[in-house]
């Protein structure tokens, strides 16, 4: 019994990090660091430490189970290598048939949310009733209230498991934008061409 | 041309179908895909050994009208700022949309080629199948939120700018009626001088009545060279369709 | 490199373990033996017998993973020592009000009686499908029946508990909203005039 209380008390960052397990397999998305530390009743820092232990324990290739950073938080998921044998018992009824209108919808909600239909039609030239409709029944995006004013449109933004499904740390892991469409410039002095010959 | 088939999202059938049920407003232009439309074009012309330059300057009208027609609706006020624009300014504004849209492209390239890359990263979805099972509790709550929130419900929608009401189709009908009233006082008329003064919209309508006339043999249209006066006469005058088209 | 190439080659029954940890992380609800080895593409006993090696790894005290043998197969589950973690973690704070949609949707289904997920849908102008199920999941409305006819959409209403959380007697206690309609059906009828006139 002695002995026993002695190991505990001479690495107790080895039951933190049995409990941060425990946490991490019960939960149904990924946990922030704040989070663990006040279900563990512990410090954030030695929750930093304790998961900087089951990264190794949980890596690729050491296990199946994975620890990853995702969304904010940590999060369990399936090894690589399984992947095959995932893909013969489950299915991805997230992102089966997910439409490239779809796609271009859930862009301008992730870098422009909250917005709100109107504004995603403005945007992209069409209307994006059923991709929007799409995307919030596979839980991809969701509800932020109204535009502001009487009558205003339901405004959207991505949820965590938008960035979970797409292996994001945040939403800030997302390319700039500045980097997306360099050729932008070349429209503009195309444009600005015509506009001076249409002037003169 | 007018029976080019088409297989878009919102639509499927007939390229004068469309035209009719977005002339008749049962369809929102804003629903078209206008570039599968000219896609859909252009591969039928290569299908085909020569061009027909009738059928292409037709769709060329029919095709910016609509364009027109769905840019204004998807700008409704914008339009109106854009006209009063110098032409720099709106050359500038243009520009800045079409560089927001495209890096928007871009972006979703992007998330498709991500979500390609994470095909092997399986994880679950939902609770745990022996998770413990929690309560959610609510504290109490002022029912004077719910009498705001259905209120909010009942205010109507900001009034939508009508700005760009003249600018909508008028009805083929009464392109149709106009054309078949003056043909009754008048054996033949040109297009151009019944449509000056209209709007290019309004003159697409027109044109589109006038191809309706012709389908139906109520009339004859002639013209003596690329971009000359589009002539228009009854069908049951014979004499003067041969002297158009001898004179043509 | 060689020796851990060497290492799976000779014990390939940890292959198959790390296979199954990896399968059992992915599920969400127990795994039999059979399931187990046809994802796996492996024999039921070395399925069993890798289960074994899983069950000595996952132990109480030794992991805050635990493999447990339930009615319907094999899963993971939190360990004892950990349960107060998993109940802090689960014990959610009691919540101080509900989102826009949620209210939104109870407004519509209080004031206007048993209501189909299609016509608060409708009156909104957005799908009503997630605060309709979080509605339900909170014990705040509750299905009352079908809409008539063949197919009829379920309806729902308001619990005795949406009425002990919003302080009301009975539904009768509701603000009034005269300035909408004498009554639910006048009110109904008004919302509808507004929902088709933003949609158009």
């Amino acid at each position: 019994m002695d002995s026993t209380l002695r190991l505990i008390a001479t690495n107790p960052l080895d039951q933190l990090a049995r409990t941060i397990e425990a946490l991490l397999i019960v939960a149904s998305a990924p946990l922030s660091v704040a989070e663990l530390a006040e279900a563990a009743e512990d410090d954030p820092e030695r929750v930093e430490t304790a998961l900087g232990l089951l990264r190794e324990r949980f890596g690729e290739r050491r296990s199946g189970i994975v620890l990853e950073q995702v969304a904010g938080g940590y999060a369990f998921r399936a090894s690589r290598e399984a992947s095959e044998a995932c893909a013969r018992l489950f299915e991805r009824p997230i992102e089966r048939g997910l439409s490239h209108a779809a796609l271009e919808t859930l862009a301008v909600v992730a870098y422009l949310g909250p917005c709100s239909r109107p504004e995603v039609a403005r945007i992209r030239g069409v209307a994006a009733d059923s991709a929007v409709a799409s995307l919030v029944e596979r839980g991809l995006i969701s509800e932020a209230g109204r535009e502001s004013g009487p009558g205003g449109a339901v405004r959207y933004r991505t949820t965590p498991l938008f960035e979970r499904v797409f292996g994001l740390e945040s939403l800030a892991a997302l390319p700039r934008l500045d980097d997306l469409g360099a050729d932008g410039e070349q429209i503009r002095e195309r444009l600005l061409e015509v506009a001076s010959a249409r002037a003169s | 041309m007018r029976e080019l088939d088409l297989d878009l999202d919102a639509f499927e059938g007939p390229f004068d179908l469309l035209l009719t049920l977005l002339l008749r407003e049962e369809l929102e232009p804003i629903e078209i895909d206008i570039a599968a439309i000219v896609l859909a074009f252009v591969e039928r012309l290569a299908e085909r050994e020569e061009i027909d330059l009738e059928a292409c300057g037709e769709f060329l009208v029919l095709v910016s009208a609509l364009l027109e027609l769905k840019a204004r609706l998807l700008f409704p006020d914008e339009a109106a700022e854009l006209d009063a624009l110098e032409p720099e300014a709106a050359a500038e504004e243009l520009a800045r949309r079409l560089g927001e849209y495209r890096r928007m492209k871009e972006a979703a390239v992007w998330l498709a080629e991500r979500l390609a890359g994470e095909r092997d990263r399986w994880f679950r979805l939902g609770p745990a199948p022996l998770a413990p099972q929690p309560e959610r509790r609510l504290a109490p709550q002022d029912s004077n939120a719910l009498a705001v929130a259905l209120r909010a419900l009942a205010v109507p929608p900001p009034a939508v700018s009508l700005s760009h009401m003249a600018l909508r189709f008028p009805p083929v009908s009464q392109f149709l009626d106009r054309f078949r009233t003056l043909l009754s006082r008048r054996r033949r008329f040109d297009f151009e001088s019944e449509v000056i003064g209209l709007s290019r919209v309004e003159q697409a309508v027109a044109f589109l009545a006038l191809l309706e006339l012709r389908k139906s043999g109520e009339i004859a249209l002639s013209q003596a060279a690329p971009f000359a006066p589009i002539r228009i006469a009854r069908v049951d005058d014979e004499r003067i369709t041969t002297w158009t088209a001898r004179s043509a």
